[in-house]
């Protein structure tokens, strides 16, 4: 119990001292940028101990987290070669062809407002299909390995990339395009020098939105039929042997390759799109 | 009435059908007994429902009993009402694959979740490598379904007697163009489907009264099952809220079941048990369990639920 | 109106494509029945066998739109076959979900927005948050919620999941929109010394409406996922996503299209129905011209 | 309350930018009496704006000492001292006119009937009498500035404050608006602060222009209007009003010096 | 190329609206000659932005003729006779302004030397030397506008078209503007069309004055000026542009009517 209440003691004093740097001057500085939430993750973590350890949580429910600690550490070539299988190969490769496709799709079906109107309602309906559904009917299609996994990240990023990139192409307000006009620029010229550019903020908001996609697709998939190796395999396999250590152990994994991955897109669009107010404003 | 929660290990099927038709006869009625029955499924380990509390009592095959109670849940086999393994792999004959000694080489479907124990103990038995390559087999985590072998992504994939089996042979493959390998028949059988408690439950009086009276209602359920195969196939199918069941695949179901807990009245076999065990220890550098487990099951509820 | 022309356009197309891979991708097994059964078949007879058979690769339209039909007309709605009561238990869930979902969003982006301390460090957790597969920690939270001392009732616990996967969208399009007013917008209540709960009242919030819709359309959508996710391990008894695996078990193909499509169009018409509020909304507030 | 309304001391105004500071404002000293028309004018960037928001307590000084009615900027603000009018109309699109005219009446808690008495007597001022239900964008520009006026009159404030609030208007309907804000502001007694870029219509409506120079912002004419507080549009005609015109001409230009 | 640089003659044009169609133009008459300095001056909504838009080709009549340099508008819009200056500056902000002034050189295919020179001078010419590297969001609102005219200067067109390019600025900067674009007239013998809401500005710049009145947009009056091409500031205080701008005014006047 002596655990449980020093970590609600500890989440109180951590919050107070957050609240008090965030009320500082310093609160600009990069570091205490950093520093603040980090503090806030670690609170998160000593809470969850605290719990587990004051309520004796078994640990087939819910392990702790020094323990979890623990199995990353010893359990490092395991991982690793999960990740390689996993996001390196299946998230990784799927984004990028996913993205890319859809980017091209999008500048394609630009130049006819009728496929548009078209494509854009029967886009969102597919994108509502579940990929807990479509996922085994893809595995059956492509195979055990990586590529069937890609194939799932394919189909859950293209739709809210294509539909952010043709909104991102409508995005020039007329008298941008106007300017063109008298200058009788051909349609590529536009595209290129107007309207791509002023797509970039539209574009990379459907690609932040498709680095989570990507990794929970390629994680979820492996539980349709995979190799024995990959984070999905693992979790699901860990499970069943209520290994829930290894289980949390790929989980802060997939949570730190994400919030990596998305944080690199996220420096990409910073350096891609430094001309929006968005972004000037920081 | 007296509450009782099972977690079965799968979902609603004749595979069940004992539990079921003892619920719908009142034969847990007639033991003031409430019975709810738990469908599982792909995502549900039994074990970690069990250990969370939302279960008294869950149907599991013993190899995944015995490597949860090495991991530090002490589950305790209080009934075995099926005597044999259900679990065969089976192969297209076109693959080349005769006997064992084929794996080699090939690509072969199996359960995880729990369910991969049998296999790996099997292939460390036959001395072969489950990591891949010429001398070893490629192992594919299976899906719910038998489409690996009808899409040939496998040579083999695994089966059960009375359910996969039979899609397989439903999607219009003849048996003379299967071949199969049950682990009954390779000396590789573990037990399947026995009912565990966790063993702490085991030392209230008035929850061991409660078991001896469920086993003693769901024995009774099994065997009016097994005399009646039609009829419980259809309890079963009233039973399954999916509305994913046909009648026809459960009556057949439901007559494979009976082979397989034909030769039990409940109590588990000692022998079996140490087959079983010996079979998961066998295990070669990486076994299933490290050591010979105690206290792992008991006649005490049998012994006063049979008399 | 004006798309629905291209629509069918698209969707025509679409089928014709559809019932060209489905010649494509079943026809291996055509011929391989034809093999085992040691007799050779003509291509016509190839193509009739891939649109009827009972487990294709890739069922055709008709087959999947008789499986719908079927599942939505050919049953009493309260028939544990019909996709509608499967359906509607899964609407239940995703709607609750969706209400908690957008309850703690609009909370927490509240928070956000007025709390320093709360900006600078819930951002990056709720990033990750997404990041961590609902799949693999779906089972462990209806264990955990399912059982003893908690005891809730499965409809919650599935509820939570969808919850988990609304309150994103939500925070992040909220904590757009409420901080959407320009500086002249806050200075203007600035002059006349309006307090944080009337600049929240009269500004802020009407301004982020806008946000807050386009966000729940997204959130919508992605608490049915939830749903359906959550469906696979809460005993997989009954929804669409109960459904989905049961299909799945028993490589009944159709059977999976059919639930697909269902959970589909539930995604799309609830995505529908946000769009009208918005538009009534947002012209009821004179923000839509 | 017999002191100055607005006095200014030394006052400067610095903004730190990640370029290095920028000196917005610099030794400004200025005195506005009670129920003066003062109107700041000077080429774009001297810091009218800025000098505007410090008044008003938007920004705070980062030297010298401003006053208000005796008061700091902040508690004039809180005692809701002002009326300012933005250089863009800044009506906010969910409300309707009369809505947006409410605004300060509801945060500043006036009963419902006084609000609805308040809203019309200013719509029928500002000539936008029946436009009260209309929604923003279905008024044009020169109606949206209005009804932001009258939003700044709603509340009885003394002082107003207004940053070019007819630059976007043309010249017949900024002459009809001059002549209507000098009508109020006889009626009224208030005190006006005032920017234009307008040398006539700085001349026209002042009785006090206040001549600025950028880099740093400061003052470096204030001239006093002898012109009487009737003024009909033909006044813009007379020697007295093209003297004054010129005088403000040449300070403009003198502060412009290194600039353009 | 003797004839009419523009000529205009019955255009009508109307939009289609949701509410019904808006006459913004209705039975406009006008001849441009070659090197004209052309202003629009009228009330908001008299259509002067929709006329200039027609002339280049932006907008399409749906009644009567146009011609420009004897051909259609659109076919001259492909000759790339325009420069068109909007109203308001609308650089891309994803561009330097150099990169913003190179635009319309790298659509016409200029060599690169040819680009870097042009741009040299045109910045030189709107005294925005050193400023090519910034983006527009660093430079103040005048400063943009002035490379947004130096960007439809880049490219030699025969036709100039600005839209109240001077709106957002202040007269000291809109005069020092004023006569660099008179200088720029001078010298290059270019046509000019230029849409504003000041009557000095007007008179000052024009050898014509086109007065428009709203609903639906329509000619009002003409007035070609007798002023000499060569135009010191002071031309304004002479007895020739007070009349010229007083019967603009009345012009105006009259069509505002039942306006504001
Ligand atoms: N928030 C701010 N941060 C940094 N610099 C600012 C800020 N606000 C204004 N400035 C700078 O202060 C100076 C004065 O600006 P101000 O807006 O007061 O000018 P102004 O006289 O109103 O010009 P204009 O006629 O263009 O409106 C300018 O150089 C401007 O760039
Ligand atoms: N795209 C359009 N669709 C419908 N109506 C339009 C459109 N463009 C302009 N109008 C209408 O045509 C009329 C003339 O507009 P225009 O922009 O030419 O006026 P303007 O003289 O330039 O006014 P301002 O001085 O305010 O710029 C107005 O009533 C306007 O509402
Ligand atoms: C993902 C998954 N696949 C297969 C099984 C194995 N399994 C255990 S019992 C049973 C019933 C036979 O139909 C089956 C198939 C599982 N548990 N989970
Ligand atoms: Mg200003
Ligand atoms: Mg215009």
């Amino acid at each position: 119990m002596s655990w449980l209440w020093g970590a609600i003691l500890f989440w109180l004093a951590a919050w107070g001292f957050n609240a008090w740097l965030a009320r500082q001057p310093v609160a600009k500085t990069r570091a205490v940028r950093l520093f603040v939430p980090a503090l806030f993750g670690v609170t998160l973590l000593i809470l969850w101990e605290g719990i587990v350890r004051g309520l004796n949580v078994p640990g087939v429910i819910l392990p702790a987290p020094s323990v979890i600690w623990g199995t990353l550490k010893s359990s490092v070539p395991i991982l690793w070669g999960d990740f390689v299988q996993t996001i390196l190969k299946g998230a990784l490769s799927g984004y990028l062809i996913g993205c890319g496709s859809a980017v091209l799709t999008a500048i394609l079906i630009d130049r006819s407002p009728f496929l548009q109107r078209g494509l854009l309602p029967v886009g969102n309906f597919v994108a509502a299909l579940p990929i807990v559904g479509i996922a085994p009917i893809l595995v059956m299609w492509f195979g055990f390995d990586w590529q069937s996994k890609a194939a799932v990240v394919v189909v859950m990023v293209f739709f809210p990339v294509l539909v952010n990139t043709v909104a991102g192409l409508a995005a020039t307000d007329r008298m941008q395009r106007d300017l063109m006009a008298t200058y009788s620029a051909s349609y590529w010229q536009t595209l290129m020098k107007l309207r791509l550019p002023a797509a970039m903020p539209f574009i990379f908001n459907g690609l932040k939105i498709a680095t989570t996609l990507a990794l929970i697709g390629a994680i979820v998939a492996e539980f349709f039929g995979s190799p024995i190796k990959g984070m999905g395999f693992r979790i699901s396999t860990a499970v069943g042997q209520l290994a829930l250590d290894m289980v949390w152990a790929e989980i802060a994994v997939a949570a730190l390759a994400g919030s990596a991955f998305y944080g690199l897109v996220a420096t990409l669009e910073r350096a891609a799109t430094f001309w929006h107010p968005s972004q000037r404003g920081r | 009435a007296d509450d009782v929660t099972l977690q079965l290990k799968w979902v609603t099927q004749a595979q069940f059908a004992g539990y079921y038709v003892a619920k719908e006869q009142g034969f847990y009625d007639e033991e003031d007994l409430n019975v709810t029955i738990l469908p599982g499924g792909p995502d549900i380990a039994p074990t970690q429902v069990i250990a969370g509390g939302g279960a008294d009592v869950t149907v599991e095959w013993m190899p995944a009993a015995l490597a949860a109670r090495e991991k530090g849940l002490p589950l305790v086999n209080i009934a075995q009402p099926f005597k044999s393994s259900g679990m065969m792999l089976t192969c297209l004959k076109e693959s080349g694959v005769a006997g064992p000694e084929d794996f080699k080489g090939k690509t072969l479907g199996v359960w995880f979740f729990g369910n991969e124990y049998p296999f790996l103990s099997w292939m460390a038995t036959l001395g072969i490598p489950t990591t891949g390559g010429a001398d070893g087999v490629e192992v594919l985590k299976q899906g719910f379904n038998v489409d690996p072998l009808l899409q040939k992504q496998a040579a083999c994939i695994s089966t059960m007697t009375y359910n996969e089996y039979w899609q397989v042979i439903d999607a219009g493959i003849s048996p003379d163009d299967l071949i199969t390998f049950k682990y009954q028949d390779e000396g590789v059988a573990t037990m399947e489907d026995g009912l565990y408690v966790l063993e702490e439950n085991l030392a209230d009086p008035a929850f061991e009264d409660k078991m001896v009276r469920f086993v003693r209602a769901s024995m009774k359920g099994w065997k009016w099952a097994e005399e009646n195969p039609d009829e419980a196939a259809m309890i079963v199918l009233d039973n399954d809220e999916t509305g994913a069941q046909t009648e026809g695949h459960q009556k057949r179901m439901m007559g494979e079941i009976a082979k397989l807990t034909a030769g039990s009245n409940g109590a588990l076999d000692p022998a079996d048990y140490e087959r079983t065990v010996a079979t998961l220890l066998a295990g070669g550098s990486d076994p299933v369990i490290s050591k010979a487990p105690e206290g792992a099951w008991t006649h005490a509820i049998t012994d006063k639920a049979l008399q | 109106m004006r798309s629905l022309l291209p629509i069918l356009t698209v969707v025509a197309a679409i089928i014709t494509l559809w019932y060209a891979a489905t010649v494509w991708l079943n026809s291996q097994w055509s011929y391989d029945q034809a093999a085992r059964a040691g007799v050779g078949i003509s291509f016509s007879e190839m193509v009739a066998d891939t649109m009827a058979q009972e487990r294709p690769v890739l069922p055709a339209p008709h087959q999947v739109a008789q499986g719908l039909w079927q599942g939505v007309a050919g049953q009493k709605i309260t028939s544990k076959r019909s996709l509608v009561y499967h359906g509607w238990i899964t609407f239940s869930a995703t709607m609750l979900g969706f209400a908690i979902g957008t309850g703690l969003g609009v909370l927490l982006a509240v928070g956000i927005v007025h709390d320093r301390a709360m900006d600078m460090s819930v951002m990056p957790w709720a990033i990750a948050s997404q990041t961590v597969p609902i799949l693999a920690i779906a089972p462990m939270v209806i264990v955990v919620l399912g059982g003893p001392p908690l005891n809730v009732p499965p409809l919650f616990s599935k509820a939570v999941i969808a919850a988990y996967l609304t309150f994103f969208p939500v925070v992040v399009g909220m904590v757009k929109g409420l901080r959407s007013p320009d500086g002249m917008q806050l200075d203007l209540l600035s002059t006349y010394n309006a307090s944080r709960g009337q600049t929240f009242w009269k500004l802020r919030l009407p301004a982020s409406m806008p946000y807050l819709f386009a966000s729940l359309k997204v959130a919508v959508a992605a608490a049915v996922v939830g749903t359906i996710v959550a469906e696979l391990p809460s005993g997989a008894v009954a929804g669409l996503g109960a459904r989905l695996l049961q299909g799945s078990y028993y490589g009944q193909t159709v059977q999976i299209w059919a639930a697909l499509f269902a959970a589909a169009t539930l995604a799309a018409g609830l995505v529908v129905i946000i769009g009208v509020i918005e538009r009534a909304t947002l012209r009821q507030m004179g923000m839509a011209r | 309350m017999s002191g100055p309304v607005i006095e200014a001391k030394g006052l400067g105004l610095t903004f730190q930018t990640g370029d290095g500071p920028v000196h917005a404002l610099k030794d400004v000293n200025l005195t506005v009496e009670k129920g003066d028309f003062v109107s700041f004018i000077g080429p774009s960037g001297c810091g009218k704006t800025t000098f505007l928001r410090a008044i008003a307590a938007l920004e705070h000084p980062t030297e010298g000492t401003l006053t208000v009615n005796g008061m700091s900027s902040d508690a004039a603000r809180q005692a809701r001292a002002y009326g300012y009018v933005f250089q863009a109309a800044g009506l906010y699109p969910w409300r309707t006119i009369a809505g947006n005219i409410r605004l300060p009446l509801e945060i500043m808690g006036f009963s419902r009937a006084e609000q609805v008495a308040r809203v019309e007597k200013v719509l029928a001022l500002v000539d936008l009498e029946g436009f009260g239900k209309k929604f923003p964008w279905q008024l044009s520009g020169g109606m949206q500035q209005r009804a932001s006026i009258a939003r700044a009159l709603a509340f009885d404030a003394d002082i107003l404050l207004m940053d070019e609030p007819f630059g976007a208007l043309d010249e017949i309907v900024r002459d009809k608006l001059n002549e209507e804000v000098l009508k109020l502001w006889a009626r009224t007694e208030k005190t006006i602060g005032f920017v234009t870029h307008s040398i006539p219509e700085a001349v026209y409506l002042s009785t006090k222009i206040v001549v600025m120079s950028p880099r740093p912002g400061r003052i470096t004419d204030v001239i006093e209007s002898p012109l009487p507080k009737e003024r009909p549009l033909d006044i813009r005609d007379s020697k007295e009003f093209i003297e004054i015109a010129h005088r403000v001409r040449e300070g403009l230009r003198a502060g412009h010096g290194d600039e353009v």
